[in-house]
């Protein structure tokens, strides 16, 4: 009946990961408003976006390649790998940015006191610092999530995979007594991606359909050589 | 040289501690500006956020590290011309290493500020000390930045030794030759020095 | 000769200096003065804004050291009288905690399921009739709950479900006239029990 | 000191913060009785339908409790609510499948928009100066009321006009119905991006007058002529499902893309090939691969049937459109041309399509018929993994069509007593997206009564008398039947989600109250008192579909009425028309003047404009330029470097109607010739977010149009390009992005 066993026994019951098939991604940025409206992320408006304060958890980024006429653009979607040895936790002076026993790199904001040191060493740039309150010109307020928190000034903020959902979906399957079973759960992003090419779940279940696709020949770790050890691994283009 | 002349020199050294000059109080005036300008800045930041201090994403480091560290250097030089003078033995170093050890202590005090101004929440600054709590929160002694804090602290508390122990004899000798309250402190600070 | 001029030029550069102090001083007193910019233009329907921000520095402050005035109630509501003279359980009222994270404070018109006949001629029922009549609600005070910064999403489900009874976090509320702050709801009061219980000590099981 | 920082206090927490109290000024304000039942905290969710564009797709709304500002009896207040808070696709919605696209995720902020319009406005000021009294509802509508009265005493029923945008589904049936039954002339509608050269298109090609379902799931090829249906053609949401199983949902077979177009669109870029071609001659391309195919004896003319003869020499293999011919026309070598044929005709099941800039040219139904011809001669046309056509749900109402807008502004503009006296505005935004040379302000000035249910301030209802503001699409009963995307029979309905958040009211239900209290009543009167009746009295009628007797109760539940049906064949075989040939596009601009073609495009973001409100689209990185906040032009590098003109330099362009500044983009996919510019910004009146930002390119577009159907060739003008110097206010998110090499690979 408890619907956090799996936190304190040896072995966590779930490690959380995610698959982005680019040869799906057609770049339609569906993943990028789905997260915005999920996480409370604040608006930055026209001024602060100019300063590149522009907070987004998941952007899809492109690369062109070629010249005019031969030209080819690739899509990737980009957001916090939840590195399994991450750059921005050793870095962190108060554990406000640390590694929980389901994978997940974790920032705490009531523990960030902004020394912004761990969105220096991450290599992916999806660390995005609060450098000003957010508002929320009202009643655009009444859409905010009261599931997730608001960050003010001075703290930290990225990608958390939609901890507010898997925090959620464990405490219907504690009351259940069972497990999460694969694709109950999905992140904002991956509920809204419209060529499925996002895939989200447990690689501790062998049979999950991410732990499927990470086997994948085709797979490959963001930056790989730097030994990040992501959970997300990225399913190049077949051409 | 006699003893009278020896009591002249004192007191011609010692003067600058017994009377303040206007010029002297001017300069406190204005430099007491300058810092209190800087607290304004300091606290204008805090009321508004770190955002006024125009760092950007994705590079959020800037002028305060930077400004931290030449502190730092500067300090490290005073306590290089100490050192070296010691290490020659220069007999003319006394008043040398005076000024730098001063100089290495009181960049230092400065440099230490940044890191603080630095921060997105500084009131929360006191989470970098190894303070014991009910909630069993620690720092986190893997992060460079606790590695700062301490290696401050350990260089401030020596280079203010440093200082402080060849002073001894002179606060001695301004002890002596002052009373009431400045007596007092003199009298502390000499540790019970005594002449032979 | 020679000492004057110096000592002139000293004194040219204390006056640059302090000029220069004054200037940096006057920037940064100004600054505040900008702080108080005009709102958003006022289009139709639209009027502020909502951040996370303190009101008041004071308000930063009470938060910081965790000043809080005692919850002060709209009625003299006795929880005594209801639940250990009526027989109330605490969910008749507070429906929330065993389905979702919000307990909730009851409506005007749960009062009503027993009070538009019960006790009519109590003062402080008549108050809540005249609420009623008037279309608002008594307003209760919390007596719980954390600051937006705090970051704490609280849910009762979890705690209802495993059986965690409410007396354990809020005192026992029966003997209570108008609730009280029974038990400090400080981090340490949470992590203690989730270690007792072997619950979750994750910062991200209640920080997130 | 910018407005973010309006708000003093950065948030402190601390040791002892966990104890410290909730200090929100809600706190202060008095709260009213809610009117619902609710606990806090726990979500639910309602069905819905996006409204945004004509795809349609059903979603699921979350809703939960939460504290809104109100004001009651003039008193000042909050009140619990259940509140919309998040949209997400229906999974059982045949349409979106569960997912949503970009701008579908952003419509919630249609609803909590700041800038919406709270309640009934009459205009004070002079028309455009913006000046409104707000007035009550029974006021407001009164005044309506005189003015039909008018018109029917006069016997001037014919001078009553509406102007709409969406004419599907139960609600465009009512408003044609009490256009008819007042005695008014049907709807005008106006759409920059309408698809009515393909419909027309369909219709002579195949007998359906809709646009066409991509079966890419089970396709092994495609070949798009200009057509945009990964980012905002036609139902992008089901378009991008198909395409992603298309891609990697067969094991071991994977289905190709070839995008033959003048600009790398969002689509472009996910191509196998891109075939960049010159603007307008693509039409010829699809019969020079025809005639490939039917020389190299893998097809016969004759398998093309009905699509097929509308071509001039068809039966005869296209002697004309020889490969070297169609390379001199289109640009495209004559070897490429072979390869692509015949690519097309072996590796089936095979699909081709076109849309935007082709079919905005002067030429735009021939080369519809072409690309139909194409498809039919391989086949493709109603087989899985083809072209097919989303059957009709019974009771689907035919969509009825006025005349066009232009003629009806040039009606009016003839001068004396205007033609139209009462205007009815209805979510379309003529002012901004019509060509300047078709006066549509000046023709509007003439109007003596324009009545907008617009929620917004834009430019056109900003010239309105009286504005009755709609509800949201999550505040009212909503119903839509997809044209497309889907291989099911269709009719999506919805109960609104919240209760309204102002003192709005739902546009069918206004029209339904005027029809009752009008002097003389409609003839017939409508047997419905509101648009949930009328919503019933469809839905009850019905065929069951398994989900129990009770359709309307059902369909509520689920979010709308399906049920699977076969493929539908092309009908009949002799033509409706006569055989057309293939003209060369005209464009407006001699070339000397006008060097470049110049090709607005519907942007990712807003579309057509219409969605430049909304904040989280304005501040949604572009994908190709990564531009927020801005508009931009997209010029070769090489043409770019020709003029000396790098990224965000402040550029002007001019067309024979006028001319626009723009920051450049320079755009590695676009032809030298060509410069591309999306839509979407430049309005001078709609909302705070959108007002006085960026430029319009539709302010330069010529008034050509495309004959067959008489809408809008916007792809047929030519521009000069002129660098004004100095920075244009251009925004890119990935300016200041460190990006790593191993990330391009």
């Amino acid at each position: 009946m408890r619907q956090d066993d799996n936190q304190t026994g040896a072995t966590p019951a779930y490690k959380w990961g995610m698959a982005v098939d680019l040869d799906r991604c057609t770049g339609c940025e569906a993943c990028v408003v789905a997260c915005r409206a999920e996480n409370n992320v604040p608006t930055a408006g026209a001024e602060a976006a100019a300063r590149s304060r522009a907070i987004h958890w998941i952007r899809v980024e492109r690369y062109w390649d070629g010249e005019f006429p031969d030209v080819r653009v690739r899509y990737r979607p980009v957001f916090c790998q939840q590195c399994d040895s991450a750059p921005c936790e050793p870095v962190c002076p108060t554990y406000a940015s640390y590694h929980t026993e389901e994978g997940l790199n974790a920032q705490v904001y009531n523990r960030c006191i902004g020394t912004r040191y761990c969105a220096n060493a991450c290599p992916y740039n999806v660390r995005f610092f609060n450098f000003d309150n957010p508002v929320w010109e009202k009643p655009l307020d009444l859409q905010l999530n009261p599931d997730v928190s608001i960050r003010e000034v001075g703290v930290m903020e990225k990608c958390t995979f939609c901890i507010q959902r898997i925090n959620e979906a464990k405490i219907d399957a504690g009351a259940m007594g069972t497990r999460i079973e694969d694709g109950a759960l999905q992140p904002a992003c991956a509920q809204s991606c419209t060529a499925n090419a996002l895939v989200f779940g447990d690689l501790n279940d062998p049979e999950s359909a991410v732990s499927r696709l990470s086997r994948s020949p085709r797979g490959e770790k963001l930056l790989s050589d730097l030994g990040t050890a992501p959970s997300v691994t990225y399913l190049g283009r077949e051409d | 040289m006699n003893h009278a002349d020896s009591d002249r020199m004192t007191e011609d050294l010692l003067r600058p501690l017994s009377t303040t000059s206007l010029r002297y109080r001017v300069a406190l005036v204005a430099f007491g500006l300058v810092a209190l300008s800087g607290l304004g800045a300091w606290g204008y930041q805090m009321y508004f956020g770190i955002g006024v201090s125009g760092l950007n994403w994705p590079v959020f480091w800037g002028f305060y590290l930077v400004n931290f560290v030449f502190w730092i250097g500067i300090s490290h030089a005073g306590t290089l011309i100490s050192a070296i003078l010691r290490l020659v033995n220069a007999t003319w170093r006394g008043p040398v290493t005076r000024f730098a050890e001063a100089i290495t202590s009181f960049s230092l005090v400065i440099a230490a500020l940044f890191p603080l101004i630095h921060l997105g929440r500084p009131w929360l600054a006191f989470w970098l000390l190894p303070l014991p709590n009910d909630r069993g929160l620690w720092p986190n002694f893997r992060s460079p930045l606790v590695w700062d804090f301490f290696a401050i602290s350990t260089y401030f508390i020596s280079s203010a030794l440093f200082i402080f122990l060849p002073m001894i004899p002179d606060f001695a000798l301004l002890r002596d030759r002052s009373a009431g309250s400045k007596w007092r402190v003199y009298g502390v600070l000499s540790t019970g020095w005594r002449r032979r | 000769m020679k000492k004057k001029i110096t000592s002139r030029r000293r004194g040219v550069g204390w006056a640059a200096l302090s000029a220069v102090a004054l200037a940096l001083g006057g920037v940064a007193w100004s600054g505040f003065g900008v702080g108080q910019s005009p709102a958003p233009p006022q289009r139709t329907g639209s009027s502020g804004v909502f951040t996370p921000a303190h009101a008041s520095v004071g308000e930063a402050i009470r938060h910081f050291f965790g000043l809080r005035e005692p919850a002060s109630q709209p009625i003299a509501f006795s929880h005594q009288v209801h639940v250990e003279e009526v027989g109330l359980g605490c969910d008749f009222c507070h429906d929330g905690a065993s389905v979702g994270p919000a307990a909730g404070l009851p409506g005007i018109e749960t009062c009503m399921l027993c009070h538009s006949g019960v006790g009519l001629d109590l003062p402080e029922v008549q108050v809540l009739l005249r609420h009623r009549d008037e279309g608002i609600e008594p307003g209760w005070e919390r007596v719980y709950g954390w600051p937006e910064e705090s970051h704490v999403r609280f849910n009762h489900r979890p705690h209802y479900i495993r059986g965690v009874g409410c007396a354990s976090c809020h005192g026992d509320v029966s003997r209570m006239g108008a609730a009280e702050r029974a038990v400090e709801h400080t981090m340490a009061f949470c992590v203690d029990c989730h270690e007792q219980e072997q619950a979750s000590n994750e910062c991200t099981a209640c920080h997130y | 000191m910018d407005r973010r920082r309006f708000f003093k206090v950065t948030a402190a927490t601390g040791a002892g913060a966990t104890l410290a109290g909730c200090g929100n000024p809600e706190n202060q304000l008095i709260r009213f009785i809610p009117d619902e039942r609710l606990t806090p905290g726990l979500s639910e969710w309602k069905p819905g339908i996006c409204p945004l564009c004509d795809a349609g797709c059903g979603l699921i709304v979350r809703v939960m409790p939460g504290d809104a500002e109100v004001i009651r009896e003039g008193q000042a207040g909050i009140v619990r609510k259940s509140l919309a808070k998040k949209l997400e696709g229906n999974p059982e919605h045949p349409v979106s499948q569960g997912r949503l696209c970009v701008r579908g995720q952003a419509a919630i902020q249609v609803t909590y928009h700041p800038d919406r319009l709270t309640q009934p406005l009459r205009r004070v000021g002079a028309r455009g100066s913006g000046q409104f009294e707000a007035v009550s509802w029974d006021d407001a509508l009164g005044e309506l009321l005189d003015q039909l009265d008018a018109l029917r005493t006069d016997g001037q029923e014919d001078r009553l006009t509406l102007l709409t945008r969406k004419t599907g589904g139960q609600r465009g049936r009512l408003v044609a119905d009490f256009l008819a039954r007042f005695g008014g002339p049907a709807p005008v509608v106006f759409e920059v991006f309408g698809d009515d050269v393909l419909r027309r298109a369909n219709d002579a090609s195949f007998g359906f007058r809709q646009l066409p379902t991509l079966d890419l799931a089970r396709s092994m090829h495609v070949l798009s002529f200009g057509a945009d249906f990964l980012g905002t053609w036609n139902s992008p949401v089901a378009q991008n499902v198909a395409y992603g199983d298309m891609r990697q949902g067969r094991p071991g077979r994977r289905g190709r893309l070839v995008q033959v177009e003048t600009r790398m669109s969002q689509t472009g870029a996910n191509a196998d090939e891109w075939v960049p071609i010159r603007p307008g001659t693509e039409g010829a391309l699809a019969l020079g691969l025809a005639h490939v195919i039917m020389e190299s004896g893998a097809r016969e003319s004759g398998d093309a049937g009905r699509a097929g003869r509308l071509i001039e020499g068809w039966s005869e293999g296209l002697p004309a459109h020889t490969p070297e011919e169609t390379e001199r026309l289109t640009g495209i070598g004559r070897d490429r041309v072979r390869r692509l044929a015949l690519e097309f005709a072996e590796n089936g099941p095979s699909v081709a399509v076109v849309a935007g800039g082709p079919l905005a040219q002067t030429n735009g139904f021939p080369t519809a018929l072409a690309v139909n011809a194409l498809n039919a001669l391989v086949g493709s046309v109603g087989r899985p993994g083809g072209l097919v056509f989303t059957p009709a749900p019974p009771a689907a109402p035919a969509a009825v069509r006025g005349e066009a807008m232009a003629a009806m502004a040039a009606r009016i503009l003839e001068g004396g007593d205007s033609p139209v006296r009462v205007l009815l505005v209805d979510d379309t935004n003529p002012v901004f997206g019509a060509p300047p040379a078709w006066r549509v302000a000046e023709a509007l000035e003439g109007v003596p009564f324009i009545v907008s249910f617009g929620p917004f301030l834009d430019e056109t209802s900003v010239l309105a008398d009286l504005i009755l503001p709609d509800h949201s699409f999550l505040e009212s009963w909503v119903d839509h039947i997809p044209e497309s995307g889907t291989t099911s029979a269709v009719a999506s309905v919805a109960a609104p989600a919240m209760r309204p958040l102002h003192d709005t009211r739902s546009m069918p239900d206004v029209l339904l109250e005027i029809g009752r209290n009008l002097a003389r009543p409609l003839a017939p009167a409508f047997p419905w008192t509101t648009f949930e009746d009328m919503l019933r009295s469809v839905f009850e009628v019905l065929p069951e579909t398994g989900e129990g007797w009770d359709v309307w109760g059902a369909s509520r539940e689920r979010g709308g009425w399906w049920r699977d049906e076969a493929l539908r064949a092309p009908l009949g075989t002799n033509p409706s028309g006569s055989a057309v040939g293939m003209p060369d596009a005209v464009f407006d601009g001699d070339p000397a003047d006008y060097p470049f073609y110049f090709l607005p495009y519907a942007s990712q973001a807003f579309l057509d404009g219409s969605l430049a409100h909304l904040p989280w689209l304005q501040e949604l990185p572009d994908v190709l330029s990564t531009a927020m906040w801005s508009s931009w032009v997209e010029i070769n590098p090489r043409t770019a470097d020709r003029l000396g003109i790098a990224d965000g330099d402040l550029v002007e362009i001019t067309s024979a109607h006028g001319s626009i500044p723009a920051p450049a983009v320079v755009y590695p996919g676009i032809a030298p010739d060509v410069i591309a510019m999306p839509v979407g910004q430049g309005h001078e009146t709609f909302t705070r977010y959108a007002s006085g930002r960026g430029s319009n390119p539709l302010a330069i577009l010529a008034p050509a149009t495309e004959p067959e159907t008489g809408v809008l060739a916007w792809a047929s003008t030519r521009v000069r390009l002129t660098r004004l110097g100095g920075e244009g206010s251009l925004i890119l998110f990935a300016g200041s992005l460190r990006e790593h090499e191993e990330h391009g690979r």
